[in-house]
């Protein structure tokens, strides 16, 4: 018998008073892919990092191929063929692709010779791995998709044959995702182990040979995927029954909430990104937004939260809203009834450095429902943000705690609360459940869906197709800054939508088909194999 | 969950980095052939042991307290404003026009006065950079370092060539009338046949200073203003999500810190040296900055960090008048306390929480 | 302005930046691996003492410069200590740092050479000569190109020519090497260092060090190139003003060359035209004293954009809180 | 027991303040005694500096600059068996010794000197900052000057207008060099530690220097034309002698009483030369005589020559 590509025994780890890891035993075969599953802050992250030397443990043991390996740095991980692609990923912005590959595994003291060997290289593993880059791009350049692929690259380049993948799939567009899988399956046969945290379970049910389970920074379960099931997994994670779908009645919309008109946005380099945008919002209905990241759809929202200038109309109830100068600002935009759950929370949503009950009027500080005087209310916004937080069950409910310490799901839920509870005619939302685990998506769409049976108007913009599908009551398909065309969920399918992501509108062709088929070939077969079990 | 108990964080740790401050210092002390001890007691009892220590103790400090708030305000914002030397010495000229032009009948509508003008002058000072920082990025620091040198230039030009009474040696103003005068801690305390704080500088201009702390604090923990302040220090592109502008957010906070450092010459210009001299700022704005880093850029640890500050100062002094050592000592010693209590806290910290992990873990 | 005034002009120019550009540059290796650095000016005025006196007690320059160089090392160290090993506050450390410097510098001077704070004059092979480079005398009369390589080029220290130097192999290394490839990493954004295998105190220690042997020889420059010896604070300020260069280059090595020779530009014309009559009215010495600095802001906020700094600059590199 | 209190500037600044420091020093040898002495810091400690020592019962108590002349004012009444002897200030109070210099008269002296030893006419002027007192230096310094060669040029250059200004011997250097490469071939330093770097350069480039306050010919020897001496030396040793004998009021240091004088020594004797000795010391028997006033800036804040 093969020795497993990895063993880990008894790692134990501490963060000052939290145990993150305990004595945790896991072992993986070579030419395997084993999936890591559990809720924020499970300890899924600090189990790998510490794999991957950037951790050390307090306690345990790693071997590795069957021999005990010290791990006490990356150099040595790499050492051992170990490569990682971070959830947050780990890339030099302001550096090309090519300088981000060769740092730490330069040739020599000279960078020439380094970078010509590694051009040389990239272009022999984006053949043979479809990892198609630009390698002089500056990373900041990038979209998440490729700056993850140069990820991947960097632990290829290093001859990685152990890979750890942590959430890979989280800021990914579903085409991509697919391609992914495809790569890991093709990394799978020429024999490399894979290790692959994620939070989709049909992803794990999808490419995983067997699954492992983590709760509280114990390992509480190692089952093969093939005798297992997504209920059965979510309820060993969560330790409850959790719905895997949304449960929704049809929309009864009322009145026109929000009107959007021939919409225009430039950016600051002088590159249009809203093309003419129309659309209309009707209260007590959900339009979703579906599209590929970069298409336009982060400016949306920015223009109607009154962050950046546009122009074009925007009514709201009616109420022709300024999109430049004083008038148009995030103030100004909540005083019209305008709430906006923006998608990237750390950066905007929230500040990491503020405490709980500070975030909770993020925003909304200037309402004189938290004022006292000339003074905040400060004890006031203290006791509604308890009472949010136990309503909103953020773990831990603790609105004394800086925003920055809790895991990325209970941030999402502070954002969501916070903007959820003032009550708007129109909520804005994107990328809602990013990042997060299984039981705060189930709490976020129920939300969502409670706020539009009130009879309130939502704009939810998410690359997950699943979630747009199973959430929206009208899609809209945003491409290259425009919108290529609406549906409403019961009569399309991903495939159509996939075409107009595309950019595809008229009659398809046989090699628009073609394209579509390669994107969704993977989701096909996922929804057959649904079907037949 | 915290690490260690806060008092451990706020109070052991500051006392521990004093401590190694004080045994490097006392080596350094035995190393240029005198003795620590003698030198450690002389200073207590010079600064701490006699009213008049204290008097020059918190004379100190009060400018230390304003220099210190300046750079902590601004600093919430996260702008560095290394300007308070220069906004500290506009202010000492809006300070000596408001006491020399305008008819003052009492100190206590004289005080507030000064205090006006010396805040106009030091926010105005502040202004440029801050708008330029605000609409051109022109970076905060560099502008600021420029300043400086353009106030002590216009300040060496105004005082001799206009304020300067005909044929005086001084490059000051004249005198300012005794209406402006302010009561000194010696007019406030002493009693018929005690007199307390004799010929010691501290003046009511302490209590503004104290006051200043409060209005500080209020302003950056219970208002709006603050909570935007801080919202943009932490995060510029959450702010913008929030509605907060970054150009206001920018300007206001340095016309703040401005106006702070301008104040603090209401201490020295109207309170001590009762005229303006050409240097009467006397690098505290630099001392601000060093006051805000090591007070945390809180209003209450600027209260201590000042004290601590006015202590060496005066207590240095004492060193200076009685023992050879030279004043230099004084420079170095505070160069021990800022890097230990400063710079080098986690070196403390690190074993101590260690410790009292290792203890929490033993009662468990 | 004639010719000849012009020369003298710029010759004057290149020895006021020549501190600022060592300084400068030393900063910029320590603020491209993430270390901020406000110590520039205590470690020259630590080399300044140091190299002043032990060139000095020796005799020797160049031990007066090893000296320097050491000093200056050691305010490193403790500076990389503080910020790197202990991670605390990069700018707290600085000031610190200055203060140290100024009361340090004295003391020993004091102690030492009971001079008050200042070292004997350097004479002989204790100073840094001027150097005539070749051919100089002979091109001298040459029309235009004589004068510019007689007065101007030749004729500096070698401490001038190697800081200038410096400008095109800082550029090498930072764009060439794989250690500047690393240094620049670190001070962007550490953990990718981290992860890839490369220790990132290491690194910053390396940029820290640097920043030290740079900071010396502008500290040696000045006591004992420019001036025959230390006196008190004697760096006056040149450590902020190339920390002001530094933000105005945005951290980049040409640039940095060229802030430094417009500061020094503009001090050499305040210097020489102080008096300067307007039909009249006698300009302010004041006025003249200040324009540097007036023209410096007006640059700034005129021409040269928002200066971003590297990323992960002034924070301490912390993997678990 | 004599205190001694220098400005801000410290004792050590080569020139004035170190000069009252050599006075009270060659005091304490002579007659075997010991004196307090204080370095102040800041602004605040003159009158603390003050008060603490005539609380210890030190006397007299001598103090150098004119900046203490607002705070002496105050403190003396307040301790009226005690003596102070103030340095470059007129303090009117019973128990002070008010010791003035005419600077005036000694740069003018070293402004004939520099006349004379110019081949180009033109000599420099280098300031530590644009000040009463210096423009005092300044002016006494351009009357000499022009006495002797009417056509002269001075090249008037102040350092700058922050403390450092006093402490810059590199921006010295170069404010010699520019003047230098104006023609200038004597430059006179009235600027503290920064007319070190002023000495030094003159030296280095081969023109003369002139130097302030103490004796400084010893610095480059063989280059340095003379020094403007003010006997604060003389000055403080004169105060302490006294003791408790001193006698109060206005004490003018000038040429006539030797307080001011230019330096002559085995340093540079080689450069003074005999037509030189004999008209600087005819100019200083006129002035000591009344028949040759200098003007003084500070007398009306003007100066009649450029
Ligand atoms: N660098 C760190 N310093 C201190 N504590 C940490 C650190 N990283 C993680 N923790 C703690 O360890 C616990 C486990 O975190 P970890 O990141 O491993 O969770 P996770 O399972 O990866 O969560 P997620 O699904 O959100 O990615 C967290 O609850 C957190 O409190
Ligand atoms: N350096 C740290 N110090 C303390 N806690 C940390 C640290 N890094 C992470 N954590 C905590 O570890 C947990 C998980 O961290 P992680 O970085 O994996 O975030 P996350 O929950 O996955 O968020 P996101 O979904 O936005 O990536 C959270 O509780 C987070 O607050
Ligand atoms: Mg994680
Ligand atoms: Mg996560």
């Amino acid at each position: 018998m093969t020795a497993p590509a990895i063993q880990l025994k008894g790692i134990s780890k501490a963060f000052g008073p939290v145990q993150a890891n305990k004595d945790i035993s896991i072992s993986v075969m070579p030419g395997t892919i084993h999936g890591i599953i559990g809720e924020n802050g499970a300890g899924k992250s600090t189990l790998m990092s510490i794999l991957y030397g950037f951790y050390k443990a307090d306690r345990g043991e790693i071997w590795i191929k069957g021999n005990k390996t010290q791990i006490p740095d990356s150099q040595a991980a790499i050492a051992a063929g170990i490569g990682m692609v971070f959830q947050h990923f780990k890339l030099v912005e302001n550096f090309t692709v090519l300088e981000n590959i060769i740092l730490g595994a330069e040739d020599g003291r000279l960078l020439r010779p380094s970078l010509a060997k590694a051009r040389k290289e990239l272009a022999h593993l984006a053949k043979e791995y479809e990892l198609n880059i630009d390698p002089d791009a500056l990373i900041e350049n990038l979209s998440v998709g490729h700056q993850q692929r140069v990820e991947i690259l960097k632990a290829l380049y290093r001859q990685a044959d152990i890979l750890i993948l942590d959430e890979p799939t989280g800021v990914l567009t579903p085409a991509e995702a697919d391609q992914l899988f495809r790569i890991l399956d093709r990394l799978r046969e020429e024999g490399k182990t894979i290790i692959l945290i994620t939070h989709k379970l049909r992803e794990i049910m999808d490419i995983t040979n067997t699954v492992s389970v983590m709760r509280r920074g114990e390992m509480t379960a190692t089952v093969k995927t093939a005798e297992t099931s997504p209920e059965h997994l979510a309820e060993l994670m969560v330790g409850r029954k959790v719905l895997l779908r949304v449960d929704k009645k049809p929309a009864t919309p009322g009145q026109t909430v929000l009107e959007v008109e021939n919409l225009r946005v430039t950016d600051d380099k002088g590159v249009e990104r809203l093309k003419g945008i129309s659309l209309s919002l009707k209260a007590g209905e959900i339009l979703g937004i579906a599209g590929v990241a970069g298409n336009g759809q982060s400016e949306l929202l920015e223009v109607l939260g009154g962050f950046a200038n546009g122009v074009g109309t925007i009514r709201m109830n009616g109420q022709e809203l300024p999109l430049t100068g004083k008038g148009s600002n995030g103030q100004a935009r909540r005083d019209a009834g305008i709430a906006h759950v923006p998608e990237d929370r750390q950066r905007e949503g929230l500040i990491m450095e503020y405490s709980a009950w500070e975030n909770s009027v993020f925003g909304y500080h200037h309402d004189p429902a938290f004022q006292k005087g000339m003074l905040m209310d400060n004890a006031g916004i203290l006791d509604k943000a308890q009472e949010q937080m136990d309503r909103f069950d953020v773990r831990p409910p603790h609105p004394k705690l800086a925003a920055k310490n809790f895991s990325g799901g209970n941030q999402q839920k502070i954002v969501v609360a916070r903007e959820i509870e003032r009550n708007p005619d129109l909520l804005l939302i994107g990328q809602p459940t990013r990042g997060v685990d299984i039981g705060a998506i189930e709490f976020i769409h129920q939300q969502i869906v409670q706020l539009r049976d009130q009879g309130k108007a939502i704009l939810l913009v998410s690359v997950e197709l699943d979630e747009i599908m199973s959430l929206s009551d009208r899609i809209a398909v945003m491409f290259d800054g425009h919108i290529m065309g609406e549906r409403v969920p019961s009569q399309t399918d991903e495939k159509e939508l996939g075409l107009l992501m595309a950019g595809i509108t008229q009659e398809p062709t046989a090699e628009d088909w073609q394209v579509v088929d390669q994107q969704f070939a993977l989701q096909e077969e996922e929804h057959e194999g649904e079907n037949n079990g | 969950m915290d690490k260690m108990p806060q008092w451990a964080d706020v109070v052991l740790i500051p006392l521990i980095s004093l401590l190694l401050a004080a045994i490097l210092s006392a080596l350094v002390i035995l190393a240029i052939g005198e003795n620590p001890w003698a030198a450690f007691k002389l200073m207590v009892e010079g600064a701490l042991m006699r009213s008049a220590g204290w008097g020059y103790t918190l004379y100190y400090a009060t400018n230390f307290i304003f220099t210190g708030l300046a750079v902590a305000v601004a600093f919430h914002a996260r702008l560095f404003n290394i300007g308070g030397e220069g906004q500290a010495m506009l202010g000492g000229l809006g300070v000596a026009l408001a006491c020399l032009y305008v008819p003052w009948p009492h100190w206590s509508l004289a005080i507030l006065g000064a205090s006006v003008g010396a805040a106009l002058f030091g926010a105005l000072w502040a202004l440029i950079p801050a708008y330029l920082q605000a609409k051109r990025g022109s970076h905060i620091v560099i502008t600021t370092i420029m300043f400086n040198f353009i106030a002590a230039a216009l300040l060496n030009y105004v005082l001799v060539n206009i304020l300067r009474p005909v044929g005086a040696m001084d490059p000051a103003t004249a005198k300012f009338p005794e209406a402006t005068h302010l009561p000194t801690f010696r007019d406030m305390f002493s009693t018929a046949d005690n007199i307390m704080f004799r010929g010691a500088p501290a003046n009511v201009t302490f209590f503004l200073a104290l006051a200043a702390c409060l209005v500080v604090w209020v302003l950056i923990w219970r208002t709006r203003l603050g909570y935007e302040l801080r919202a943009f220090g932490h995060s510029e592109s959450a702010a913008q999500y929030a509605g907060i502008s970054p150009v206001k957010i920018t300007v206001i906070a340095m016309l703040i810190s401005g106006a702070l450092a301008g104040m603090m010459s209401v201490n020295t210009t109207m309170g001590e040296s009762e005229r303006l001299i050409l240097n009467s700022t006397e690098g505290a704005g630099f001392i601000g900055i060093a006051v805000a880093l090591m007070g945390r850029s809180h209003p209450f640890g600027v209260l201590l960090a000042a004290l601590l500050f006015g202590f060496l100062y005066q207590g240095g002094a004492e060193l200076a008048l009685w023992t050879t050592i030279p004043r230099e000592l004084i420079v170095v010693i505070q160069a021990l306390v800022i890097l230990f209590t400063g710079a080098l806290d986690n070196m403390v910290r690190m074993p101590l929480e260690k410790l009292f992990l290792a203890m929490r873990k033993g009662d468990a | 302005m004639d010719y000849m005034t012009l020369l003298q002009l710029l010759d004057s120019t290149v020895r006021l930046a020549t501190p600022l550009l060592l300084a400068c540059l030393a900063g910029l290796y320590s603020e491209r691996a993430g270390i901020f650095d406000i110590g520039l000016e205590g470690k020259m005025l630590a080399a300044a003492f140091f190299s002043a006196a032990f060139a000095y007690t020796t005799g020797s320059v160049w031990i007066g410069l090893l000296a320097g160089i050491a000093a200056s090392l050691i305010l490193s160290a403790v500076h990389g200590l503080a910020s790197i090993t202990f991670r605390g506050n990069q700018l707290i450390s600085g000031v610190a740092i200055n203060f140290l410097a100024a009361g340090m510098t004295v003391l020993v001077a004091q102690n030492w050479f009971k001079q008050g704070g200042r070292t004997p004059s350097l004479i002989g092979g204790a100073r840094f000569e001027p150097i005539t480079l070749p051919f100089a005398e002979a091109l001298k009369d040459v029309p235009v190109l004589g004068p510019l390589y007689y007065e101007l080029i030749s004729g500096h220290s070698i401490l001038v020519y190697i800081a200038f130097a410096l400008v095109p192999l800082t550029w090498w290394v930072l764009f060439r090497t794989r250690f500047g490839l690393r240094l620049r990493a670190v001070g962007e954004n550490p953990a990718a260092v981290d992860t890839a295998g490369v220790s990132v105190i290491g690194l910053r220690f390396a940029a820290v060090a640097i920043c030290g042997v740079l900071c010396g020889i502008a500290g040696a420059y000045l006591a004992t190139a420019l001036q025959a010896g230390f006196v008190k604070d004697m760096t006056a300020g040149r450590g902020f003003i190339a920390l002001a260069a530094l933000i105005f280059a945005k951290w980049r090595p040409w640039h940095a060359l060229g802030a430094c020779l417009l500061f020094g530009l503009l001090q050499a014309i305040a210097l020489r035209y102080q008096n300067i009559d307007l039909g009249g009215i006698v300009i302010p010495v004041q006025v003249m004293d200040a324009l540097p600095y007036i023209l410096t802001v007006v640059i700034l906020a005129g021409f040269v954009g928002k200066a971003i700094p590297p990323r992960a600059g002034g924070e301490p590199y912390v993997k678990e809180r | 027991e004599p205190a001694l209190i220098f400005d801000l500037g410290g004792k050590f600044d080569k020139s004035f303040n170190e000069a009252a420091f050599n006075g009270a020093t060659r005091w304490a040898g002579e007659h075997g005694k010991s004196f307090r002495e204080i370095e102040l810091q800041s602004e605040a400690q003159r009158e603390q500096a003050l008060r603490r020592f005539a609380e210890a019962g030190a006397n007299p108590i001598v103090m150098t600059g004119f900046a203490f002349g607002n705070v002496l004012s105050e403190v003396a009444p307040d301790y009226p068996d005690t003596k102070f002897a103030i340095i470059d200030m007129v303090v009117d109070q019973p128990n002070v010794r008010s010791v003035v210099f005419n600077e005036h008269e000694g740069s003018y002296l070293v402004g004939m000197m520099a006349a004379k030893a110019s081949k180009t006419g033109t000599v420099g002027f280098i300031g530590g900052m644009d000040i009463p007192l210096i423009r005092k230096f300044a002016c006494g310094y351009v009357q000499g000057v022009k006495a002797v060669n009417p056509n002269a040029t001075v090249i008037q250059n102040m350092t700058g207008t922050t403390p450092a200004a006093w402490n810059d011997p590199v921006k010295g250097s170069e404010l010699t060099k520019a003047q230098i490469s104006q023609g200038a071939d004597v430059v006179y330093a009235a600027a503290g530690g920064t007319g070190v770097g002023v000495l030094q350069t003159a030296a280095d480039e081969g023109i003369l220097s002139i130097g302030v306050d103490s004796n400084q010919n010893y610095m480059h020897p063989g280059k340095v034309l003379t020094s403007m001496m003010k006997r604060v030396d003389n000055a403080v040793y004169d105060a302490m002698n006294d003791g408790d004998d001193l006698d109060m009021g206005i004490y003018v240091m000038g040429v006539a009483n030797g307080g001011i004088d230019y330096a002559l020594d085995r340093h540079n004797e080689k450069l003074v030369t005999i037509d030189m000795k004999h008209d600087v010391n005819n100019a200083k028997d006129a002035i000591s005589a009344g028949s040759l006033v200098v003007h003084d800036y500070m007398s009306d804040n003007t100066c009649p020559v450029e």
